[in-house]
């Protein structure tokens, strides 16, 4: 690694959906200061991190971090590459054991939330099975993640667009269908906080509206979500609104 | 919303792994052609002398089918890494354990039995005598699923590289020495005539024992490596 | 002298194994030296590196 | 906490494992090879020829010595690698990591020395003793831990997991040598014994059992250089490697 990660800014943003009157508070010490919007006195956050922090060879990665997640919000990840979001992500989920501090989801701690289908990760990699078509992929994932309730396999697929496209293998599907299937995964399974790393990746104009309208959904619903993005890609549409977090570095 | 069972998620598993063995069903005969190359090299090798090839028959079939396991190992999460779905198949909330155990099961099922149905052929290419067939296959079926669930735990250990395949053997070769002994042993003991059932029986307590502990050692070994 | 060194014939087992016991600890006493010398050379040459560097853009 | 991890945490903290690995390695060589010396004229010089094998069974006085050393420090590295594993312990797996290269050229010695010894007395190189297989085993898993250490970038990751199969080793270790024993006596290889069941004689005993010793202060001597450099390598941020680097710090 050419860079020192001590140089590397993440900053973090709260985008608040459909819940504008609510608290946020985020709070960094270490490697990336925010600027936050007020202390909250709401109650059990969904996600909780304090003190969070993740090194590799004994090198920094990220942290310490302390945020909150509540039910209804979203928040977006910022920086750099090499900042450390995909590696905030795998540890949210459990794939990383921390370095130091704790994750608290729905104030349990992290290995049982997730035994409670909590999370919902979207990674790097589709994980998809190339020779599958997206319903045997999906079928999948509802078989080993659950199914949320009022949605089935086709109908997921639709909202994503996707429609006619059940029964094609999908190594006949472009990078952005891949990632639409990943989405459309998403909406199957039923964890309350959805981890996406990168989602507007391979995207174009319309998938990125797709995912804002997949994290508002996701957000009306009482659900939360973490995205990282290192920028080039931001909320478009009206909704969501950012918190003017900046990152100082 | 539907939680789904642990059992309903192993069957999960083990239908998408059957699936795609179908769909790349010309792959799944690789090991079994691989084990029938080795067979052929030996007589060229040795010469066809009768005599001489059944007195080791038993000792080349498990080395040519512990080659050949040996070969098919490496498929088994690979794919699963490249494509993210290991990822998947961690987070997910049924215990880890039994989800590899499954895909443990389907890996024997779709290398190891087609190595134990081609196992008669090579016997008789090598001349073994017709009544030690029937311990080379009671050896086969306890030594092929120990050699898959030995397999994983180290396949699992060196998921993430690219080029694994001689640390994967280096790693496996002195957990497969005592399954290679019990089962070459049971079948030279039925040879020659001797009582060949206590290096079975030693087999099938091993494997008692693999099928519960090497499946949570592969879950944990799994999580080292893709840390 | 010859005698001891003969060993009953089998002067030339004898030695060799004890040769190979004396070089293989030699090795071994000499290989985490060799690899110390090199972990100190890149940590000088690191720590010259980010000095560089901090002069650059303090 | 309990009181072992409190310990592990006192000695376990990096500069001070270092000051201590270097104050006490000179001395630890130093108790070896001058007990190695003593026992190397005990058996080469003192000690009388056997009546059966002559001269030639000198060579069990560094034969036998690392044979148990390569066992010991099989043991050594699967408790370290359990310790590291549970506790999470840094200098664990530095120990662990550290002790496998010591073992495996232990087992080295064993085997070429073992096989130099079957010549004259067996008239082959390499025979199928069962103590030579399950040596020869015991090798490759060796090979396997180091092997798998250096194959793993992340140096902590790469510690875990080839303490993890150090630890399937040691399950292992005891299974290879019952069947390898087993497929000895169904193929009626060679009994004979390197070392004798129970006759020895004491001017025999005292050269093997002090050698015994100098390997396994040496083992310690090593294990703890090694660590040494390791710790340095891996804490290469922190601010007292870098003193030490600077040679600022303890003489190297």
């Amino acid at each position: 690694m050419s860079h020192d990660p001590q140089r590397l800014p993440m900053s973090i943003t709260l985008a608040r959906l459909s819940r504008p009157d609510w608290g946020v508070s985020a709070r960094a010490g270490g490697f990336c200061k925010l600027m936050t919007g007020g202390e909250s006195n709401d109650p059990m956050p969904l996600l909780e991190a304090s003190g969070l922090s993740y090194s590799r060879n004994d090198e920094p990665v990220f942290g310490p971090l302390d945020f909150r997640l509540h039910a209804g919000e979203v928040l977006l990840i910022e920086g750099d590459n090499g900042s450390g979001k995909t590696t905030l992500l795998r540890v949210l989920s459990g794939l990383l054991a921390p370095g130091g501090g704790s994750i608290r989801l729905n104030g349990e701690d992290l290995t049982m939330a997730r035994l409670s289908h909590q999370v919902a990760l979207l990674g790097h990699q589709p994980g998809l099975k190339a020779d599958l078509t997206p319903l045997e992929n999906l079928d999948f994932a509802i078989g080993v993640f659950g199914l949320r309730g009022g949605i089935t396999p086709h109908l997921a697929l639709a909202s994503v667009g996707l429609e006619g496209y059940e029964e094609v293998p999908v190594r006949q599907l472009s990078a952005g269908q891949k990632k639409r299937v990943s989405l459309a995964r998403l909406l199957l399974v039923p964890a309350a906080l959805w981890l996406l790393d990168e989602p507007y990746a391979n995207l174009d104009r319309e998938g990125i509206d797709l995912v804002n309208r997949l994290l508002d959904a996701q957000a009306r619903r009482g659900g939360a979500a973490l995205v990282t993005s290192h920028g080039a890609y931001v909320f478009t549409t009206g909704s969501p609104r950012r918190l003017p977090l900046r990152a100082t570095a | 919303m539907r939680y789904g069972t642990n059992a309903s998620a192993c069957a999960a598993v083990v239908r998408r792994d059957l699936l795609l063995t179908w769909r790349r069903r010309g792959d799944a005969l690789n090991p079994a052609l691989f084990a029938i190359i080795v067979v052929v090299l030996f007589p060229l090798a040795l010469g066809p002398e009768p005599n001489q090839l059944a007195r080791i028959s038993a000792g080349i079939v498990f080395v040519a089918i512990l080659l050949a396991g040996l070969l098919a190992l490496d498929t088994l999460f690979r794919g699963d890494h490249e494509d993210g779905s290991l990822e998947q198949l961690v987070l997910s909330p049924h215990p880890l354990p039994l989800l590899l155990g499954s895909k443990i099961a389907v890996h024997w099922l779709t290398t190891g039995l087609p190595l134990i149905l081609v196992a008669p052929i090579l016997a008789e290419m090598l001349h073994l005598p017709r009544s030690t067939l029937p311990a080379l296959l009671a050896a086969l079926a306890l030594a092929t699923p120990l050699l898959s669930l030995f397999g994983a735990v180290c396949v699992a250990l060196t998921v993430g590289m690219r080029r694994s395949g001689m640390l994967l053997a280096l790693l496996v070769l002195p957990l497969y020495v005592p399954v290679l002994i019990f089962a070459a042993g049971a079948c030279n003991a039925a040879q020659s005539g001797l009582p060949f059932l206590a290096p079975l029986l030693w087999l099938g307590a091993a494997l008692a024992l693999a099928l519960v502990l090497a499946p949570m050692a592969c879950a944990a070994a799994l999580r080292i490596s893709i840390s | 002298m010859n005698e001891f060194l003969a060993m009953g014939g089998y002067g030339g087992y004898v030695w060799s194994s004890y040769a190979i016991f004396m070089l293989f600890l030699l090795f071994d006493f000499i290989a985490p030296r060799l690899r110390n010398r090199r972990v100190i050379a890149e940590l000088r040459g690191r720590l010259k590196r980010e000095r560089k560097r901090q002069e650059k853009n303090p | 906490m309990n009181t072992l991890t409190l310990w592990f945490h006192k000695f376990g903290s990096p500069p001070v494992f270092h000051r201590i690995a270097v104050r006490l390695a000179p001395w630890l060589f130093g108790i070896a090879v001058v007990s190695g010396l003593a026992a190397l004229y005990g058996g080469l010089v003192a000690a009388p020829a056997d009546y059966q094998q002559s001269d030639a069974y000198r060579i069990i006085f560094i034969h036998v010595p690392c044979a148990w050393m390569s066992l010991f420090a099989y043991f050594f590295m699967a408790a370290n690698a359990f310790i590291a594993l549970v506790w999470r312990i840094k200098i664990s797996e530095i120990l662990a990591m550290a002790s496998a290269p010591v073992g495996a050229i232990f087992t080295a010695i064993t085997l070429a020395t073992g096989s130099i010894w079957g010549k004259p007395m067996w008239g082959t190189w390499w025979t199928w003793d069962a103590r030579l297989t399950s040596e020869l085993v015991l090798l490759f898993l060796y090979l396997g831990v180091i092997g798998l250490y250096n194959a793993i970038e992340d140096r902590r990751q790469a510690a875990r997991a080839a303490a993890f199969l150090a630890l399937v080793g040691i399950v292992n270790v005891p299974i290879v040598h019952f069947s390898v024993n087993w497929w000895n006596t169904l193929h009626q290889g060679s009994t004979v014994r390197l070392l004798g069941p129970s006759r020895i004689d004491e001017s025999m005993l005292w050269p093997l059992l002090l050698m015994a010793l100098a390997t396994h202060v040496w083992f310690f001597a090593s294990v703890l250089v090694r660590a040494r450099v390791s710790l340095v390598e891996l804490e290469g941020g922190k601010e007292w490697a870098r003193q030490i680097a600077l040679g600022k710090g303890e003489p190297a």
